[in-house]
């Protein structure tokens, strides 16, 4: 397949809120079980080991009609929980098993109960994750989680999760996560041939596919793309933040790139990115999934962090490397761990004299032409003087 | 989310001792405050849900709790300005508005509701309950006031009990992280021994004050359980809770309260006496604070009574049988900040309301919806779904905001009350007629 | 005869129903709300009365009445000519207030020939303002405001260009006098106005000598019947401000759910879209509202919104729902604000979609908007009651059939000719239960 | 060396010329065309040929054709330059001593701090609702029966404004209509409805950090005087030390800024090539 004909494939998955990819994995075999899981961050590896496929619900983008979802919602609240609710309100979800709802603020939270009280009959967890990042306090709390959790899937799927079956997953998804990160920095190199686009969709496409098909995906898309020869426009390098859970429309990260900015990165879809490295895969697996929760993992403003010197730190860090010339910080509308940490972020940025702006969408944003307005004078600015 | 306190709008005309009491202690834990540079007590913020006064009590330190000086703030329409000064300086407008009060407070240079400048703390006690606002509210602070910051994580209710992993990780922290952290500050020793003394203090309060609340089973109920209840609340949901005062102040209370009943009396307001009950609610959600003897009006005017609310278990589920317990001090610690209101699961939350329509015998649920809280509010249209489905009383929706005077839409609210109330009469009426051919 | 009147003052437009003692509707009166609500709601009322004249004057002549023609084509006739009388009066207003201000324009500007394109205006005006109402023409608005504006604007267009005046000019004195001609209180004498109505129809020849004495007879009869204003309620949106007591003013909600139960003894929901707001009632069996919710505080997606889009494309309301009919491609709209209808509008044409896709995407993204608040006040699942203006918009009407089958089946959707008279009809019940009882 | 701007904004469009000679900047000419109902980009090509056949030149004679605003679209343009940093360039153009602009259009406003060379150093834009725009205001006036023109002149005349509560626009206009209804006079509204715009626009100010210097307004509303008025009475309630201006071209900045961008590009482009051959 062409670059194009992978992208095609993945737009096709992308806009699909039916889940026909997942529908049709799950009715090949009868006892493969499907669980949803919102943003940001759950552990996949567990169910992997259990032959369930986990699917990434990211809302309803802006072609899905929300009409029972508003109703449960002020309009002071994202969007991402309505459309999820019209998700399953609607029967687009009806293959399901159970929902994974991780701890990353109030509105998701809350949702887990609700989900509860419509879909009596469905596996729904709250999973929590630690915010003490010391081994024998946040570490012991977050393994007997897993362990929770592990047990709780296995009487779901009425598969036994061995140890030996999750260290499998493990080195799977440690090859999935070395082939993002390597997508990743393709596209910091060669943003011209590597759009951002693409890249959102190829994330989105390891949302809904077993992990190793989208492995494949992935390398035959980099392998393409590293060939490439498009025409480098004169564009500045900058960084997406605040995007980490409900999801800007595609238009929104099309307008972007139209507008002069090549994003060089990003937090979308966190959870291909969340633990930075490879997890060990020999030893205790979950005590390993927990450490390097602890200490191998990506920020972002749904966690805490414990030492005021690091706020801000991964970011820093991340521009350095990406030699991104500015930082966009998008965010959706009423999201507050987003909103809530802006401020902080936007105080080292000025600290260190990084270009800087901050706008809010929503996922069915219509309107394009404030955002293509404020990156391109973000961008003018940058390309005229910079 | 807290509890009003002062009350410079209170019932003027009818002072209760109980209501000179507590405005008493209330001005009492700001003098201690303000005073703190001159007597040298050490100063520990912390929210009103999950609150460790008695923890905070054992090492001498004082208690500042910002939601309370937030609502302080609202109540003599100060907070508006706080609010843009925050929004001034890069805060979302999207956020709630207790922190950007606070944030602004801090600009306008910390002067505490006495008049007096409020030290800056020496702990901020981040005891993350039900919310997690808290926790990038508490970072903001520590990035402002450098000192020691103590996280300590209660696990949510997901699945609407408290499992012992929850738990040991609670009293984990306690040992391991907040404790010595205070240790540290105040330069005093803990003493388990202190502790329990408060705590039994603790449960003698609370007994009362749960007797308090259910007396809104009475009819006419005595007591407004969510406009007038917030007085009642203040000692128990900000520094007192564990003191002699406070086990003093209940009894005033109770005695009071007993009065009225024998007396078949309503609910003092800001106007005098309810003459006559003719609504029975439940509410849920915080009040509005910038308004809130105009919002309390809009319900005495025309007779109804708020006979239970969960705004008034944000600080602790008293009602439904938690106690602070001596002997088993760090666990009972942990067991409160893991059951406060807003830490339970929305499934826990209909079923409590459910039990208070049915218990009190409410006409209807109204829900205020506050647009600063996703904690409270999202989810909260499910919730009167639900109740109406189980219960079959109606409910009703109105929106405004803690802090902001921006979101209080006078008129809408009334619009949408009155049109509530004309319906439930209506229906009573219907009903009578149903009944009687 | 003893009559009932109820009176909705809506954002848009003012309602009224008269009622007899039996609780028939007898008249509707309707017109566009303007800033002095004694004169709208006086309007409408007036209005209600002159359509209840003409509703007895059918009964009496299909009574006892021996015509040739059809008492359909008198009867229009009759009320066409009505109309013509009524509206050249209030053309004459116009004309008179116009030049008002074109002295006034002349003392400060000394603008060369204003008077003579005013003068010529107006000699247009008539001619083509009276082509409306010839026998079988139909007309874009029932409100003068509405008729007399448009074609204003394309005579003083051309009359401008002629006598080398400002066309900007010209349509400002319009602006300022409509205003004005608007709160001049009703001057008709209706008695004189029907009779000489009905000499105008004879000298037409639209009726032969024999039947115009017949109905001169009745019609004389009918006249001196006494309509007494036995008791009135108000109700809608602007209601707080009627000039009435407090017990003549019922909540919006429950006129509409007792209307809609009026004309639909079997509905349990009701949707109604107005103005500026858009409510979902649940009604029971006897129309007494159990439930009901509205939009909040943002206005998107009213019919406000269909009166921006119709400003902005220069077409009558009346026009907005055939245009979307031909539509043959869904074109989704995600914005409902009001405000940014026209720059979406704009933004969708300049991207190459057609007119009426466009607008058909801008009345389902109405009635998406409608479903949730019907969804969020507890569903359909039985009748529906369509009311409020936006009910006689066939598009919007379309989109809800289609939405309400995909959500909750094969449902009866109501929607009554009169919908937009449902809450003055509910007022004006309320007005004869509060004499019964 | 010629070159062309043209603004194409939600309300109207704007196309300058402009000659470079020298390093000498000359203005040509200038229109101004309400869109009312008409196609923009048809509108555009109309107003950019008038402009040119004007000065008897046609579209071969122009180096470089800048658009802004909305003008992405437009087919015979050079390059796209976005509004405020057009803006910024026209409004040191227009007035030297400007250090931040207001851009006031139909449906947004926008604020940028500029230095003296025109370049953008802090903007923002309000958001999403539509409350307290022009169109809002032009609705508003016309239910009133007053000119745009009188405007102005009328808003001064307010003793006792009467503020618009509503954040909605739609609301808000029924907000006015209960006014009307409770004999607040014209010149009271008028004034109300400017100070909430002039309220929401001096906080853009001072998001941007624009706290002193001239502030040139540009954009429609830049010629209403009320609004220039309780704009500055706004900056005064705020502490802002800025002084609010308008200059009678301030519609035209737009478009002005785009021209001279144009022209700068241009030139950047043509060294770049040069260097690029002599390498
Ligand atoms: N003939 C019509 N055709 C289509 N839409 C109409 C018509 N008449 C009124 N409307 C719509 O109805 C709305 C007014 O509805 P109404 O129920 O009178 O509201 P309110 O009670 O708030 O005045 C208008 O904004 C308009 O969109
Ligand atoms: N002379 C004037 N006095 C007052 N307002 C004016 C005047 N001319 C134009 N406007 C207002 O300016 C706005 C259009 O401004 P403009 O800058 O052209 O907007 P945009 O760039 O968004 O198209 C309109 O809302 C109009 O009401
Ligand atoms: S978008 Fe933000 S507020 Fe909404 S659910 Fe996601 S994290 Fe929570
Ligand atoms: S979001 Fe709610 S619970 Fe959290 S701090 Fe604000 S008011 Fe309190
Ligand atoms: S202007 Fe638009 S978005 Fe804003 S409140 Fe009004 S209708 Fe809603």
């Amino acid at each position: 397949m062409s670059t194009a004909e992978i992208i095609k494939r993945c737009e096709e998955l992308y806009e699909d809120t039916h889940f026909t990819a997942a529908r049709e994995w799950k009715a090949a075999d009868p006892s493969r079980r499907v669980i949803g899981y919102m943003p940001v961050y759950v552990p996949r590896e567990i169910m992997h080991a259990a032959n369930m496929l986990s699917l990434g619900i990211l809302g309803g983008g802006d072609k899905l009609e929300v009409i029972h979802g508003d109703a449960y919602y002020q309009s002071y609240i994202c969007r991402i929980p309505r459309s999820t609710i019209e998700l399953g309100k609607s029967g687009r979800l009806d293959f399901v098993d159970g929902m994974l709802f991780p701890s990353i603020c109030d509105v998701i939270r809350n949702l887990s109960g609700m989900w509860k009280l419509m879909f009596p009959s469905s596996y729904v967890r709250y999973f929590d994750v630690p915010q003490n990042y010391k081994d024998d306090v946040g570490g012991n709390y977050y393994v007997a989680e897993l362990q929770e959790l592990r047990e709780g899937l296995e009487k779901l799927s009425g598969n036994k999760i061995t140890d030996e079956a999750l260290r499998n997953s493990i080195a799977i998804y440690n090859i999935n996560r070395a082939l993002i990160r390597e997508l990743y920095d393709l596209r910091a190199e060669m943003p011209h041939n590597v759009s951002s686009n693409d890249v959102y969709l190829l994330n989105r496409a390891g949302m809904v596919l077993p992990v190793e098909e989208h492995n494949e995906i992935l390398r035959e898309y980099m392998d393409k793309a590293a060939q490439q020869d498009n025409p480098v426009r004169d564009n500045c390098r900058i960084i997406i933040n605040g995007s980490f859970c409900e999801q800007p429309p595609l238009n929104l990260i099309r307008s972007v790139e139209m507008a002069g900015c090549y994003i060089v990165d990003d937090d979308y879809m966190l959870i291909n990115r969340w633990l930075l490295n490879e997890v060990p895969v020999d030893g205790d697996p979950l005590e390993n999934l927990a450490k390097a929760f602890l200490h191998e993992s990506a920020d972002s403003a749904a966690k805490y962090c414990d030492r005021e010197e690091d706020v801000g730190q991964y970011l820093l860090s991340t521009v350095r490397e990406r030699r991104a010339e500015g930082v966009i910080f998008a965010a959706p509308s009423f999201c507050d761990p987003a909103l809530l940490e802006r401020p902080m972020l936007t105080e080292r940025m000025k600290e260190h004299e990084i270009p800087h702006i901050s706008f809010k969408y929503a996922e069915n944003s219509g309107q394009m032409q404030p955002i293509r307005e404020q990156a391109g004078t973000f961008a003018d600015s940058i390309k005229l003087w910079s | 989310m807290s509890t009003k306190t002062a009350t410079p709008t209170a019932v003027e005309s009818q002072k209760d001792s109980s209501m000179l009491m507590q405005k008493r202690m209330i001005n009492s834990n700001y003098d201690a405050l303000t005073s703190a540079p001159e007597t040298g007590r050490k100063v520990c913020s912390t929210f009103v849900p999950g609150n460790l006064n008695e923890l905070i009590q054992c090492f001498g330190m004082i208690n500042n709790l910002p939601e309370t000086n937030a609502i302080q703030n609202a109540m003599r329409q100060q907070s508006g300005g706080m609010i843009q000064t925050a929004e001034r300086q890069g805060h979302s407008e999207d956020v709630c508005t207790y922190v950007k009060a606070d944030i602004g407070m801090m600009s306008k240079g910390n002067i505490a509701p006495n008049g007096k400048p409020m030290p800056n703390p020496d702990m901020l006690l981040l005891s993350y309950t039900g919310c997690f606002t808290f926790m990038k509210w508490f970072e903001l602070l520590r990035q402002e006031y450098k000192c020691p910051t103590v996280m300590l994580q209660v696990p949510y209710q997901g699945d609407g009990e408290i499992t012992q992993n929850m738990r040991d990780f609670v009293v984990k922290q306690l040992k391991e992280e907040v404790i010595p952290t205070m240790e540290q500050v105040s330069g005093v020793k803990f003493d388990i021994d202190r502790l329990r003394e408060n705590m039994r203090r603790s449960a003698q309060a609370e007994d009362d004050l749960v007797w308090v609340l259910e007396s809104a089973k009475n009819k006419p109920s005595p007591i407004d359980a969510y406009f007038g209840a917030i007085y009642y609340l203040g000692p128990m949901f900000t520094a007192f809770r564990g003191t002699q005062e406070a086990v003093d102040y209940y009894k005033v209370l109770r005695k009071e309260i007993e009065e009225r009943i024998a007396k078949s009396q309503g609910p003092i307001t800001p106007e005098g006496e309810i003459q006559k009950e003719r609504y029975r609610l439940v509410v849920e959600g915080p009040p509005n604070w910038t308004n809130f003897r105009e919002f309390w009006k809009m319900f005495y005017e025309e007779g109804a009574v708020v006979v239970a609310s969960t705004y008034t278990k944000v600080g602790g589920v008293y009602d439904q049988g938690f106690r602070h317990d001596a002997d088993n001090p760090l666990e009972s610690l942990a067991d409160y900040c893991l059951g406060c209101y807003t830490n339970r699961n929305l499934p826990k939350r209909v079923e409590l309301l459910e039990q208070y329509v049915n218990e009190y015998e409410a006409d209807g649920l109204l829900i205020n919806s506050i647009k600063s809280c996703n904690s409270f509010s999202a989810g909260q249209l499910m919730m009167m779904q639900e109740i109406e489905k189980r219960t079959g009383a109606p409910g009703a929706f109105v929106e405004t905001d803690l802090v902001d005077p921006r979101y209080f839409s006078a008129a809408n609210v009334k619009n949408r009350l009155e049109s509530y109330f004309q319906m439930i009469e209506q229906r009573r009426q219907g009903r009578m007629i149903a009944t009687a051919s | 005869m003893k009559c009932f009147i109820g009176i909705d003052l809506g954002s848009t437009t003012t309602k009224s129903v008269v009622m007899d003692e039996t609780g028939k509707p007898l008249g509707h009166g309707i017109t566009n709300s303007r800033s002095n609500y004694d004169t709208a709601a006086l309007v409408a009322k007036t209005e209600a009365l002159i359509s209840a004249r003409l509703v007895l004057l059918r009964k009496a002549l299909e009574r006892d009445a021996q015509l040739t023609l059809a008492i359909d084509a008198i009867l229009e006739g009759l009320e066409r000519r009505f109309r013509l009388a009524q509206f050249m009066v209030q053309l004459g207003n116009l004309e008179r207030l116009c030049s008002e201000k074109v002295q006034e324009n002349q003392a400060r500007h000394g603008e060369s020939d204003l008077q003579g394109a005013l003068d010529d205006t107006f000699t247009n005006l008539k001619v083509e303002l009276a082509k409306l109402f010839d026998p079988g023409a139909s007309r874009k608005s029932d409100f003068f405001r509405d008729l007399a504006g448009s074609v204003y604007m394309e005579v003083a267009e051309t009359q401008a260009d002629a006598h080398k005046v400002n066309q900007d000019t010209l349509i400002n004195i319009y602006d300022k006098s409509i205003i004005e001609v608007e709160n001049i209180p009703p001057q008709v004498d209706m008695s004189e106005t029907f009779l000489t109505a009905l000499d105008d129809l004879l000298n037409a020849g639209e009726i032969g000598p024999e039947d115009y004495a017949e109905v001169q007879r009745t019609l004389k009869a009918v006249l001196a019947i006494e309509l007494e204003e036995t008791y009135v309620v108000g109700t809608g949106y602007g209601r707080a401000r009627l000039p009435f007591p407090k017990e003549h003013i019922r909540s919006e909600i429950l006129c509409h759910g007792l209307g809609a139960h009026l004309m639909y003894p079997n509905t349990r929901t009701v949707l109604d879209i107005g103005g500026q707001d858009t409510k979902g009632i649940q009604v029971d069996e006897n129309g007494i509202v159990v439930n009901f919710q509205m939009n909040d505080r943002c206005a998107a997606g009213c019919g406000r919104y269909l009166g921006y889009i119709a400003d902005e494309m220069q077409l009558g309301l009346h026009e907005l729902g055939p245009m979307a009919m031909k539509s043959t491609k869904q074109v989704t709209i995600n914005s409902t604000c009001t405000v940014f209808a026209g720059a979406e509008l704009r933004d969708r044409l300049s991207l190459g979609e057609k007119r009426e896709d466009i607008m058909a995407g801008l009345h389902r993204a109405i009635i998406l908007r409608a479903m949730s608040i019907l969804s969020r006040s507890g569903g359909v699942d039985n009748e529906l009651t369509f009311t409020g203006g936006v009910a006689k918009n066939e598009a919007a009407v379309k989109e809800l059939r289609k939405l309400v089958e995909d959500n909750y089946g094969d449902l009866k959707i109501n929607i009554d000719p009169d919908s937009i008279f449902t809450g003055a009809l509910g007022a004006a019940e309320f007005a004869r239960r509060a004499v019964e009882a | 060396m010629i070159t062309a701007g043209i603004d194409l904004g939600t309300g109207a469009v704007k196309a300058v010329l402009f000659k470079h000679e020298n390093g000498k900047t000359e203005w040509l000419g200038k229109r101004n065309h309400r869109i009312r109902q008409r196609d923009p980009l048809e509108l555009c090509a109309q107003a950019y040929d008038q402009l040119l056949a004007e000065h008897g030149l046609s579209r071969d004679d122009v180096t470089y054709c800048a658009t802004t605003g909305e003008g992405e679209n437009i087919d015979f343009r050079t390059g796209h330059f976005y509004s405020m940093t057009t803006h910024a360039r026209g409004a040191i153009y227009l007035d030297p001593d400007t250090t931040s602009v207001l851009d006031m259009g139909a449906l947004h406003g926008r604020a940028v701090k500029t230095d003296s060379m025109g370049k953008v150093l802090n903007y923002r834009m309000t958001s999403q609702c539509a409350s307290g725009s022009g169109q809002f205001l032009e609705n508003i006036s016309r239910y009133l029966g007053i000119a745009q023109d009188e405007i102005g002149p009328l808003s001064k005349e307010a003793d006792d404004p009467e503020v618009v509560s509503s954040i909605c626009a739609v609301l808000a206009e029924t907000d006015v209509i209960n006014m009307v209804s409770r004999g607040i006079s014209a010149p009271n509204i008028l004034k109300g409805i400017h100070l909430s715009m002039a309220g929401r626009l001096a906080k853009l100010l001072r998001v941007i950090k624009a706290t002193d210097g001239v502030c040139l307004c540009t954009g429609g509303l830049a010629l209403d005087s009320g609004m220039i008025d309780a704009l500055n009475e706004s900056l005064d309630k705020m502490k802002l030390k800025v002084e609010a201006r308008a200059h009678e071209d301030s519609p035209y900045a737009g478009a002005i800024g785009a021209a001279l961008w144009g022209a700068y590009r241009h030139q950047k482009l043509q060294q770049q090539e040069a260097l690029a051959q002599a390498s």
